[in-house]
């Protein structure tokens, strides 16, 4: 999987970014090839926020390169990103609060439409469009949120906010989708649930996962990545890195090292 | 059972608020031949004042409440289509239908400039910048002579308007309630449509709107041009009021007053300039009939709008309303 | 013609000397607290006032504004405790609400006392006349003022970059919590800040009162400066409030001089008569506009 | 035993959820005591509520706080930290537009009377590259020299109670070694410290006592001798 060049649908080469006098991240360079699930891990403060937000436009590196397709997105501002295909969801949840959990999806299905004008219309009612309405029906039945359409996301349960967030980045129908924490501050259930959603997407889209939870990160992924104080240690099967010696002396504390 | 889900919670459109807003229409219809039947006729005009700048607030509550971006330079666009009425009919363009629309025309232009600049900023620094551009439209106008200077530009008659006579008040009395109302039609529209959708989206959450690919500035811009084109309109309507552009139309304090206006009445909601500017100009009318230190006497009452009805008038009667009403 | 530059840049200096002592308090609330205080021109309003009032009941200038300053200071406290102090969690629509009511109680309150017509203020008889130096002649009492002014900006100066208060300033603007668990007071400290402000917003009106008009309104004008000046500077920052100032002191006051006479150079002298006033007096605008388009933060960003 | 500080039953609420369940902990002079647990489960929060910061006072449902005898909970933070409590936050926190130097002398304080206190040379001795760094403002330093300058300003108001948040946080493994030798060298001159951390080893080597926090309940206090015999409650709780 490592040498084809031509699979890798993300490509990201000798990024940095320092805030002030930290170095967050230090020449990162890291490739995720097409279809694969791709866990990225590490300790606290380790830079992985760091690099999702240098990977969907959030922020923009200090040095390097990130190419996305076969085309340079370094500079290219987040909803251009989203247009081509570079979807995330973010570690503390971020959804439309005070809409409805259609609404918020539907706000989501609205911004891929881009025919005469996409959401330059100000005339005809949207809530009659019924295309957008039964698609964003369609994705929250697919995260597992049918029957909640008419909750106001605020009041949607904690693990039910992180599945309307999947559901969010899901329907702009991304071809690389960055999870940070998909499942922080959730249950042993919620968790669960969330893991099986995250099987079942690995399927049919590439995924670069940020999780702390170690059971999950070896059940899915098809490949780790490490990252530790801002530095790349090692990209390599789950296998070779439970076993790799200096990921488990970064990684897992100088506990069993 | 999805299509009712679709109904944003901030906005809710029903058949009772429109046949609201039907009655509410022909009340104020039907204000001129009332007043005047008291042989009370100089309110007609001081009645249409206040829909004019009903009108000026409605659009400044579209740019702060609904697109959220803190403008403090509305009386740029206010002003500047006053200016344009004026200019034109200085050299003979005295029809409604050619001045007016190049009046909102106009501001919706400056709108799109300032707009472009303005919005690479956020926050304090965009309600800084705003005035930073609205102050340069005053001195502009102020400065130049061959357009009245301090003493602004007058006009000889208001507009021509097809069959109908604009400088009978009540006629253009019900030309401005008609221009109010088509405004609020528009953006209840709007606010309806996809773009408004949009536009909540941005405000209730930014970063996540550019997250599902949506540009955000070029959202905002457009919500900035069009309520810079009605406080455009509405500048050529209280030039043909009061017979002059004035510079006092473009000073901070303009946009000031328009701001407190919308904060009165309610940031956000349709009908809140229209409130905002309606208790204020009443408040005015009323006060000064009492004291004439009635500035103060304003101000207090703005404190305690503050610290009372933090949400604006609009809210806090809808309050009144729901607790004494039905249910 | 050297005259006239030397004459107008030092009157540009004085004005941004001025500016700079409203600014300074306006940058640190506004840094601090994160609070648009549109009356913060009203305090400048009542200083002039209160300096007038006292100048004329003492007959010394030097006991009118030292009792503005002091009396300032204390409404300024006043207003703190009073109603400020509420707006510091609300969002900036509120402020900017509140604040606009208090321009207008403020502005009532002194037609109240002092009535509608504009107060008398004259600068002490002995700086009437002007001064000269080596052929240069520039009136005394604006060399005072430049004076005064270089000094207390030298002082706060001092007491924002060398003293603990100073530095408990410039923590509190950049991280008030972190600031108050290490053990300040910060809600005392503002207070103490404010009443300063106001403080040196009546040492400007007081100072510049003999030379503009002592009247109503006189603290909106000139507020709107003070605001360009923080905003050019950044938020929050003494060092940007003090190079802002001086910016829009200086490009102001030799704009309007000189701007009619440059493009007289190269443009028919009617168009010129014309656009060089319009040009002068937006030219701080097009600075802030085109500071803010390259650095949006100002000059000088306070925090992060 | 002459507890410092002690915590009965604190329940704190951030608005209408409920982060803290009931916290138990205390701490004699001297000592220097940790608490455990993963992310999310109420650390940080106790000891914010410790210093006053938010979501206290309104937050406080239940519980309180006896720090040298007197009732704390509900103060406020500027109260609580001249009566002696520091704290090293995580993220350091440090004021970005103060010289290294103002960071640590606009705090410093003696409030006790100590008789050999924290001053700049002392603290410049236990990190030498402060003081090079001195007149560098606080946003040119790296992660590590940031820390070293938290903990510096932190023990420059000579505090009876010394708290760390994460203090070991993204920094590159020599510097961490670092701070964990200032932290031992601290402990061996007496100071009070509680360490919020996540590398158990040698937290057990630092520190006398434990007690591990989950879900907002304390669900295991006990000894270092203690935590070091049961390697299965590291797993259960602490488990990566």
């Amino acid at each position: 999987m490592n040498g084809e060049k031509s699979a890798d649908l993300l490509e990201v080469a000798g990024v940095s970014r320092h805030f002030g006098g930290v170095h967050a991240l230090s020449e990162v360079s890291l490739a995720v090839a097409e279809g694969e699930v791709h866990a990225l891990i590490g300790p606290n403060g380790a830079g992985k926020t760091t690099l999702i937000h240098q990977l969907s436009g959030a922020q923009t590196p200090d040095a390097g390169t990130i190419r996305f397709a076969g085309e340079d997105v370094t500079r290219l501002p987040m909803h251009a990103r989203v247009a081509r295909g570079i979807a995330r969801s973010w570690q503390v949840t971020n959804v439309f609060g005070r809409l409805t959990a259609l609404d918020n999806v539907a706000l989501a299905v609205q911004g891929r439409q881009r025919d005469w004008g996409g959401s330059f219309r100000f005339w005809a009612p949207v809530d009659k469009e019924r295309a957008i309405v039964d698609e964003a029906a369609a994705w929250l039945a697919e995260v597992g949120l049918a029957g909640r359409e008419s909750t106001v996301a605020g009041s949607l349960a904690h693990g039910e906010q992180r599945q309307l967030e999947l559901a969010l980045a899901l329907a702009t129908k991304p071809r690389l989708l960055l999870l940070d924490e998909p499942m922080a501050g959730m249950g042993p259930e919620e968790s669960e649930r969330v893991v099986e959603l995250i099987e079942h997407l690995g399927r049919k889209v590439t995924l670069l996962l940020v999780e702390h939870d170690m059971d999950a990160v070896f059940r899915l992924a098809d490949r780790i990545s490490v990252l530790v104080g801002g530095r790349l240690i090692c990209t390599d099967l789950p296998d070779a890195v439970r076993a790799h010696p200096e990921v488990r002396k970064a990684y897992l504390g100088d506990a069993d090292a | 059972m999805a299509g009712e889900g679709m109904k944003s919670a901030l906005y809710r459109q029903s058949a009772r608020r429109r046949g609201l807003a039907f009655a509410a229409l022909l009340a104020l219809a039907a204000l001129p031949p009332l007043l005047q039947a008291l042989g009370q006729d100089f309110y007609v005009s001081v009645a249409a004042r206040m829909l004019i700048f009903a009108l000026a607030a409605t659009s400044l509550n579209f740019i702060v409440g609904f697109g959220g971006l803190v403008a403090f330079g509305h009386a740029a666009f206010f002003g500047a289509g006053a200016y344009a009425v004026a200019i034109l009919a200085e050299r003979g363009v005295t029809s409604a239908f050619v001045a007016w629309p190049a009046a909102a025309a106009l501001a919706g232009g400056l709108a799109l400039l300032i707009g472009a600049i303005s919005l690479r900023t956020r926050g304090v620094y965009f309600i800084m910048i705003t005035l930073a551009f609205a102050q340069m439209i005053y001195y502009l106008f102020i400065s130049l002579k061959a357009w009245g200077g301090d003493d602004g530009l007058p006009l000889m008659a208001r507009s021509t308007f097809g069959p109908f006579d604009l400088g009978n008040d009540a006629t253009f009395y019900w030309v401005a309630l008609a221009c109010l109302a088509a405004a609020l039609f528009l953006l209840d529209r709007i606010a309806h449509a996809r773009f408004g959708r949009v536009l909540q989206g941005i405000r209730e959450n930014e970063s996540r709107m550019a997250a599902l690919g949506y540009p955000v500035a070029a959202y905002q811009l457009a919500c900035f041009v069009i309520g810079g084109t009605l406080a455009g309109l509405a500048g050529a309507l209280i030039a043909n009021h009061s017979l002059l552009a004035s510079p006092n139309l473009l000073h901070w304090t303009q946009s000031g007053t328009l701001l407190v206006m919308v904060i009165v009445g309610g940031v956000g909601t349709l009908y809140g300039g229209f409130a905002g500017a309606l208790t204020l100009l009443l408040l005015e009318e009323l006060l000064t009939g009492v004291t004439v230190h009635w500035h103060a006497a304003l101000g207090l009452l703005l404190l305690v709008v503050v610290f009372r009805a933090p949400r604006g008038v609009a809210a806090w009667l809808h309050g009144l309303f729901s607790r004494g009403g039905t249910k | 013609m050297t005259q006239l530059i030397l004459e107008q840049a030092l009157n540009g200096f004085q004005f941004g000397l001025m500016l700079f002592l409203l600014a300074a308090g306006l940058t640190l609330v506004f840094g601090i607290m994160d609070m648009i205080n549109l009356a913060h021109g009203s305090l400048y309003m009542v200083g002039a006032y209160l300096a007038a009032a006292a100048a004329a009941a003492s007959g010394s200038f030097v006991v009118g504004v030292l009792a503005a300053v002091a009396g300032t200071a204390v409404v300024g406290a006043l207003l703190e405790v009073a109603v400020l102090r509420r707006l510091y969690q609300r969002d900036h629509l509120a402020q900017v609400l509140a604040t606009f009511a208090l321009i207008l109680i403020a502005n009532e309150a002194v037609r109240m006392l002092w009535g509608d017509q504009p107060m008398l203020l004259n600068a002490p008889a002995a700086l009437a006349g002007p001064v000269e130096i080596g052929g240069f002649s520039y009136p005394a009492y604006r060399l005072l003022i430049i004076a005064v002014g270089v000094a207390v900006a030298l002082a706060l100066y001092v007491v924002v970059a060398k003293t603990r208060l100073g530095m408990w300033v410039r923590a509190g603007a950049s991280n008030r919590e972190m600031t108050e668990a290490l053990g300040v007071n910060v809600k005392r400290l503002f207070t103490l800040v404010f009443a300063f402000g106001a403080g040196l917003c009546a040492l400007a009106g007081a100072l510049l009162g003999p030379l503009l008009a002592v009247q109503v309104g006189m603290g909106e004008s000139i507020l709107i400066l003070a605001f360009v000046v923080i905003v050019i500077g950044g938020i929050g920052s003494i060092r940007g409030a003090l190079v802002g100032s001086l910016l829009v002191g200086v490009v102001d006051t030799l704009g309007r001089a000189l701007l009619p006479w440059l493009l007289r150079g190269f443009l028919p002298a009617e168009t010129a008569a014309n656009l060089g006033p319009a040009l002068a007096a937006i030219l701080i605008y097009l600075l802030m506009a085109a500071i803010l388009f390259w650095k949006p933060a100002g000059l000088f960003p306070a925090r992060g | 035993m002459n507890a410092l500080l002690e915590i009965r039953g604190l329940a704190v609420a951030y608005g209408a959820s409920q982060v803290l369940f009931g916290i138990d902990l205390t701490l004699a002079e001297g000592e220097v005591a940790t608490l455990l647990g993963r992310n999310g489960m109420g650390k940080s929060t106790t000891l914010r509520t410790l210093c006053g910061l938010s979501p206290a006072p309104a937050g406080i449902l239940a519980g309180s706080i006896r720090f040298a005898g007197e009732e704390i909970a509900g103060r406020a933070p500027d109260r609580i930290g001249r009566g002696g409590i520091a704290l090293v936050p995580e993220g350091r926190q440090i004021f970005p537009n103060l010289s290294v130097r103002e960071n640590l002398v606009a705090f410093a304080a003696n409030r006790r009377g100590v008789a050999s206190p924290w001053t700049l040379e002392r603290v410049f001795e236990l990190f030498p590259r402060l003081a090079e760094r001195q007149q560098n403002m606080g946003n040119q330093l790296s992660g590590g020299e940031q820390q070293m300058l938290a903990i510096g300003r932190a023990l420059m108001t000579n505090p009876r109670l010394l708290i760390l948040d994460e203090a070991t946080e993204g920094l590159a493994p020599l510097v961490r070694e670092e701070i964990w030798q200032c932290l031992a060298r601290l402990r061996a001159a007496g100071q009070t410290t509680l360490v919020v951390d996540k590398y158990v080893e040698r937290l057990i080597a630092l520190a006398d006592r434990h007690t591990i926090v989950e879900r907002g309940r304390v669900v295991w206090p006990g000894s270092s001798a203690e935590l070091d015999a049961d390697h299965g409650i590291w797993h259960r709780y602490l488990g990566v």
